[in-house]
């Protein structure tokens, strides 16, 4: 793959290194326990968030997994309200109701952050549905991981998806492992583009490493969904560095499997070519480290700042409120 | 304007379709079928397959894109063909429909409308006659609405659409050939708040959906007796109208619950324990339900007869709460020999 | 396909024609209000069960769905209590509670009668896993049709069924028509066996109006199953000739495509040849039409003579019965 | 020998697959990944992975093979993660599990027992903190029960093994790290049957799972302020133990009855039910219900406290139904307010 211009390389790098230094502050800050629950990271992984969801305009649509802070703020989902989300805070983005694994934003169309694996690809699939019956040229991308692949619900959703010829983008992140399950393990025919071609859908297999490579293929895909050509799938071969989650003692993979694949950080990666082709220096890296930093660090002080949603409003949003409404559910 | 509960659902799909373009109807054989129970026949010619949409068997499939079709801003409404195949859907139904407005702090409300029938009552055994819009009342985040009329059938959809949240719309299937009145200009009619059917002092029956009728019918034999039954038809089983329960409760002193679905775990329980909490010092008896019998649905005649709640049991329990003679007709096994109506051959 | 000899094919012929002629009558059962509930006919896809069943040996076991009673007579079901249970009657093969949808027979490992589309699938999954466990070289065949090949269900089994080599013989009857819902308006792909093989299955598409070609797919299939080859899928391609149940106002298909698929009469088809190839005169026929006239009528007394389980036995069956139980389930 | 309840499970597993060489277990990552919950950590080195079987993500799909396999002979336990994933499984566990034996009139008992984590407290959101065993608790043809100490985790897995029906156990995600004391010639614990923890005069609280253990401090707090709290722990939702039930409100005259899942149409309901029509003489004042505000759980320490029943509220309860201060503590919204120890920011 060849590079893009100095300016779109070097904002892929950037989009990559905020998602990986946020995290890297995510993962600190859950064990001063500010953060709780389960977190999923998606260091390693960062090419393929920053690859696809650059090629989407505004208007269309993201769907994504428990392991999502990689496409929200990939998609612009602001900083501090993901980071306000992460500590609860009623600034966050779904006023810290939803936490880590529920990141959701109107503005920037970021469904969620869902937290049942497939359970994202039927939504994708009936976003997709509501742009073409009201004529819009959305496109709605819909994330996923290779474990989701052998639930019925992403067999459901693929063939609606293909039978209805919708403006659906599947973007599977085959990091090998669903928690400690490799894929081997889980699937029959561990060729998960071939699996997607069966319901006539064009597949392609993508490096996940390469966000050179990732936004190519995407953009090829999603140029084609916009002109009406159905559903795309796209298998992007990635790899998670850490491990599951917070809790995971990683029996099921090998130091040295994981540290091979580290060679081929995104990150490193993306690095190493834009110096190659004297697009970055030094100062500039270290220009870019610190924007990031002191993007992080901001989000960071403003999800301090923020505040606990009081305890008497535990009941709203069960039910949309109305006009005149106290704003309350069924207790 | 006489009209069958089918036509009344029909025609509250149409006119809303009419109304208002974001709305479509989607399902197993909704179109070319013509419908299951046939209550979209006709559609599919009027308005074209893109908006009666046929789908796959693929309940949590097309029941999900139902949903995401609603954040996009359509107004689907989703037919499950039964209760029984919604197991398949209920992932999309509980984790996404119900919680999606809550865990993302209020950014996205869901507007879908998802109908299926209900019931038993056409001998067709374990796996297609169950009634579950109970359970559903289980789940924060639903409204659970069980028209019983005619007018509620066509008046509650149309509510329905336009609520935005989700709302899950249980029809009986013993009641799509029933003929009632409608007015030619009938409007909508909210999802919240019970109905006094029929007035009366003595006992108040307290049921919903396809036991209504047996309920007037079981009313009308006991004023026979000479006991003045009052008549609530809950109409949504969530919310519940505290307020209408409490009030006939406190009118009567006395209450039937009649449900058919299961028992333990059932609605009746929870009206029950709403009578324990908010009229306990109003009762003059303890609180008798009348319920399906805890068994998966038998085929034949009089095994189903007997599995659920008939005319005859629930005179038994009313008699027997009135007139003192104790519990009546109770759900438990030992229903399966009172009454005169049960346990002959079909 | 070359026939089978002579006795042979009688015997397919023979099981064939029990098939059509108890639907008949249990069609005029029916409307004489002897049976109730669903009805669902196999009238025109008989060549699919007794095809592949005359494979089975004794050992092995079936999981069919809510059109079974092709499958329940050419496993060797009883007539009589295959009768009775459309009837209802405690002579039934499941008591009578289960009715035409819900065929059991624990004596010729029958396993239902699944009125849940699909729903069979996982449950044959399982009664594989156990042979295999077992040691034992059971083939567990599992029909069900096209219709529930878009089910979550079926996507998990076959990738299961796959990945653990399991004996298991997937049986779809492709008549088309899933109810009113045409094949094409289902399926992104309509070539079934090709979904199939994306599991990494051994798939074929099969005649199933000729018996002889079902019975050699099947035997090729079984004989690889029981070597240990892991998992079969047949696509048979037949065709009901009746409405989908007694219900069914058939809108979905034309006079035109019924009457030109009856030509195709999988009892005309064997008949024909027989005669061509001197296995069958009139005088056989006869003969042949009049047994099973006598095997039917001879159901129909037997479920007529049939009594209703006890009212008071309700609640059986809901719990297993233990040594001095009173028979009776939770109240 | 003290033991924590995640050994007892484990133990049991083990044990079990000593003693009856049918049993396996089956489901996401139970072997490699050593469980997500850490149960069957070391078995796969034990067993292998036949029997320590791995499955893809697949819920519908391997429970359903579990039934199969069960059907075929098998002595499976299947896991699945927490019971919020079990939705995608419900078809296979009420249509398959819970009817076969039924609708084969006899012919065909599913000997599966099947596991998952259940119960809220660990900040993981609306879709992973549910309490649905009472929701389960409706299906006749299911047992359901729910151990809350170390004995009952590993007794009740073993009989339900025996069992020749469908048991599913639910095992509470804040019990795991929970120690205990276990005989070391514990034997198998009955299905059936509740117990009382602690013996009580003025009020009986009835509870079960992982709301046992704020239900006895809630007990002792109440010691201090003068109250004689019995605590009965209920064990098994399906079958309920009503002689039980009936039995300890017949000695204290008044009832609160705990439990952590959602209040309406929970087995809270039920029990509250089954109390009015059973012992409805017997009480000196309504049952009331300490529940889970209905309410998806929200991510943030101090909602979720919140949400869940806290001892405060218990105490809160019993007090006020002993000392007649009306209801005290209610699952509402209202509860948000009311106790000292919650509202406060994580
Ligand atoms: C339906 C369902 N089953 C199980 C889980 C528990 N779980 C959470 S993440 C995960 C692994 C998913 O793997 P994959 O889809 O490959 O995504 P990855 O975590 O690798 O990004 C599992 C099993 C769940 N959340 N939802
Ligand atoms: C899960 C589920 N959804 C819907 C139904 C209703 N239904 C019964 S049979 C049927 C059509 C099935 O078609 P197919 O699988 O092709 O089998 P066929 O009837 O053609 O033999 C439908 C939709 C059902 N029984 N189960
Ligand atoms: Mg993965
Ligand atoms: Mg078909």
């Amino acid at each position: 793959m060849t590079l893009p211009d100095a300016a779109h390389a070097r904002a892929l790098l950037r989009s990559m290194l905020l998602i990986r230094r946020f995290e890297e502050r995510c993962a600190e800050l859950y064990t001063q326990r500010k953060i709780h629950g389960f977190l999923h990271l998606y260091i390693g992984e960062e090419a393929v968030a920053a690859g696809s969801i650059a090629v989407l305009e505004p208007r269309d649509s993201v769907v994504a997994t428990y392991r999502e802070h990689g496409q929200a703020l990939a998609r612009g989902v602001p900083t501090d309200t993901v980071m306000a989300e992460m500590y609860g805070k009623q600034e966050g983005c779904a006023r810290g109701r939803g936490g880590s694994m529920h990141v959701f934003d109107a503005e920037t169309r970021f469904y969620g952050g869902n937290a049942i694996v497939a359970g994202g690809l039927p939504l994708a699939v009936g976003l997709a549905l509501a742009s073409r019956m009201q004529g819009e040229d959305r496109v709605t991308a819909c994330f996923f991981g290779d474990g989701a692949v052998a639930e019925g619900e992403f067999h459901e959703a693929m063939n609606l998806a293909a039978l209805w010829e919708l403006p659906v983008l599947f973007c599977c992140e085959n990091n090998l492992y669903a928690m400690g399950t490799a894929l081997q393990i889980a699937q029959a025919r561990t060729d998960l583009a071939a699996r997607a071609a069966a319901y006539g859908m064009p597949a392609w297999t993508v490096d996940g490493m390469d966000v050179v490579a990732v936004e190519a293929a995407t953009r090829r895909a999603v140029d084609a969904i916009r002109s009406g050509a159905g559903p795309h799938f796209l298998e992007f071969r990635t790899y998670r560095f850490r491990p599951h989650s917070m809790f995971d003692p990683e029996l099921y993979r090998s130091r040295e499997e994981v540290a091979e694949w580290k060679k081929r950080d995104p990150i490193l990666l993306l690095e190493r070519r834009m110096r190659e082709a004297g697009m970055l220096d030094d100062a500039g890296m270290e220009a870019l480290e610190r924007e990031v930093a002191e993007e992080v660090e901001a989000s960071v002080a403003f999800a301090e700042a923020g505040s606990w949603e009081p305890v008497e409003e535990l009941t709203r949003f069960v039910y949309s409120e109305r006009p005149g409404d106290p704003g309350e559910g069924e207790g | 304007m006489k009209t069958t509960y089918r036509e009344a659902v029909r025609e509250a799909i149409r006119e809303a379709m009419h109304r208002d373009e974001r709305v479509f109807l989607m399902g197993e054989d909704v179109g070319h079928y013509g419908g299951c129970y046939a209550v979209s026949k006709g559609l599919l010619d009027e308005f074209g397959p893109e908006r009666i949409r046929d789908t796959p068997l693929a309940e949590s499939g097309f029941t999900g894109a139902g949903i995401g079709a609603a954040l996009g801003g359509m107004r689907p409404i989703v037919e499950i063909m039964t209760v029984n195949f919604s197991f398949l859907a209920l992932d999309q139904i509980v984790n996404n429909a119900a919680t999606l407005l809550h865990m993302s702090g209020g950014a996205f409300n869901v507007p879908v409308v998802i109908r299926m029938a209900t019931g038993g009552g056409r001998q067709v055994a374990a796996q297609h006659s169950r009634s579950l819009e109970g359970w559903y009342a289980h789940i924060p985040g639903l409204r659970i609405v069980t028209p019983a009329t005619v007018e509620d059938a066509r008046g509650m959809l149309w509510t329905a659409l336009e609520d935005p949240d989700p709302v899950l719309i249980f029809e009986h299937v013993m009641l799509y050939n029933m003929e009632g009145e409608l007015a030619e200009d009938a409007g909508p009619v909210p999802l919240e708040g019970a109905a006094v059917r029929r007035a009366g002092t003595d006992v108040s029956l307290i049921t919903y959906g396809g036991s209504l009728w047996k309920v007037l019918e079981a009313a009308d034999e006991l004023a026979s007796h000479g006991i003045s039954a009052e008549v609530l038809d809950l109409r949504s089983l969530r919310p519940l109208d505290d307020e209408a329960i409490l009030a006939t409760v406190a009118r009567t002193h006395r209450a039937v619950v009649v449900d058919e679905g299961w028992r333990t775990g059932g609605i009746s329980a929870e009206i029950t324990a709403r009578i324990m909490e908010g009229a306990f010092y109003e009762l003059d008896a303890p609180v008798v339900r009348v319920c399906g019998v805890e068994v998966p649905m038998p085929y034949p005649a009089h095994l189903e007869r007997a599995a659920l709640p008939q005319v005859a049991d629930i005179v038994a329990a009313a008699r027997g709460l009135v007139e003192g003679q104790g519990e009546g007709a109770d759900a438990g096994p030992a229903r399966g020999s009172a009454g005169g109506s049960r346990g002959d051959a079909p």
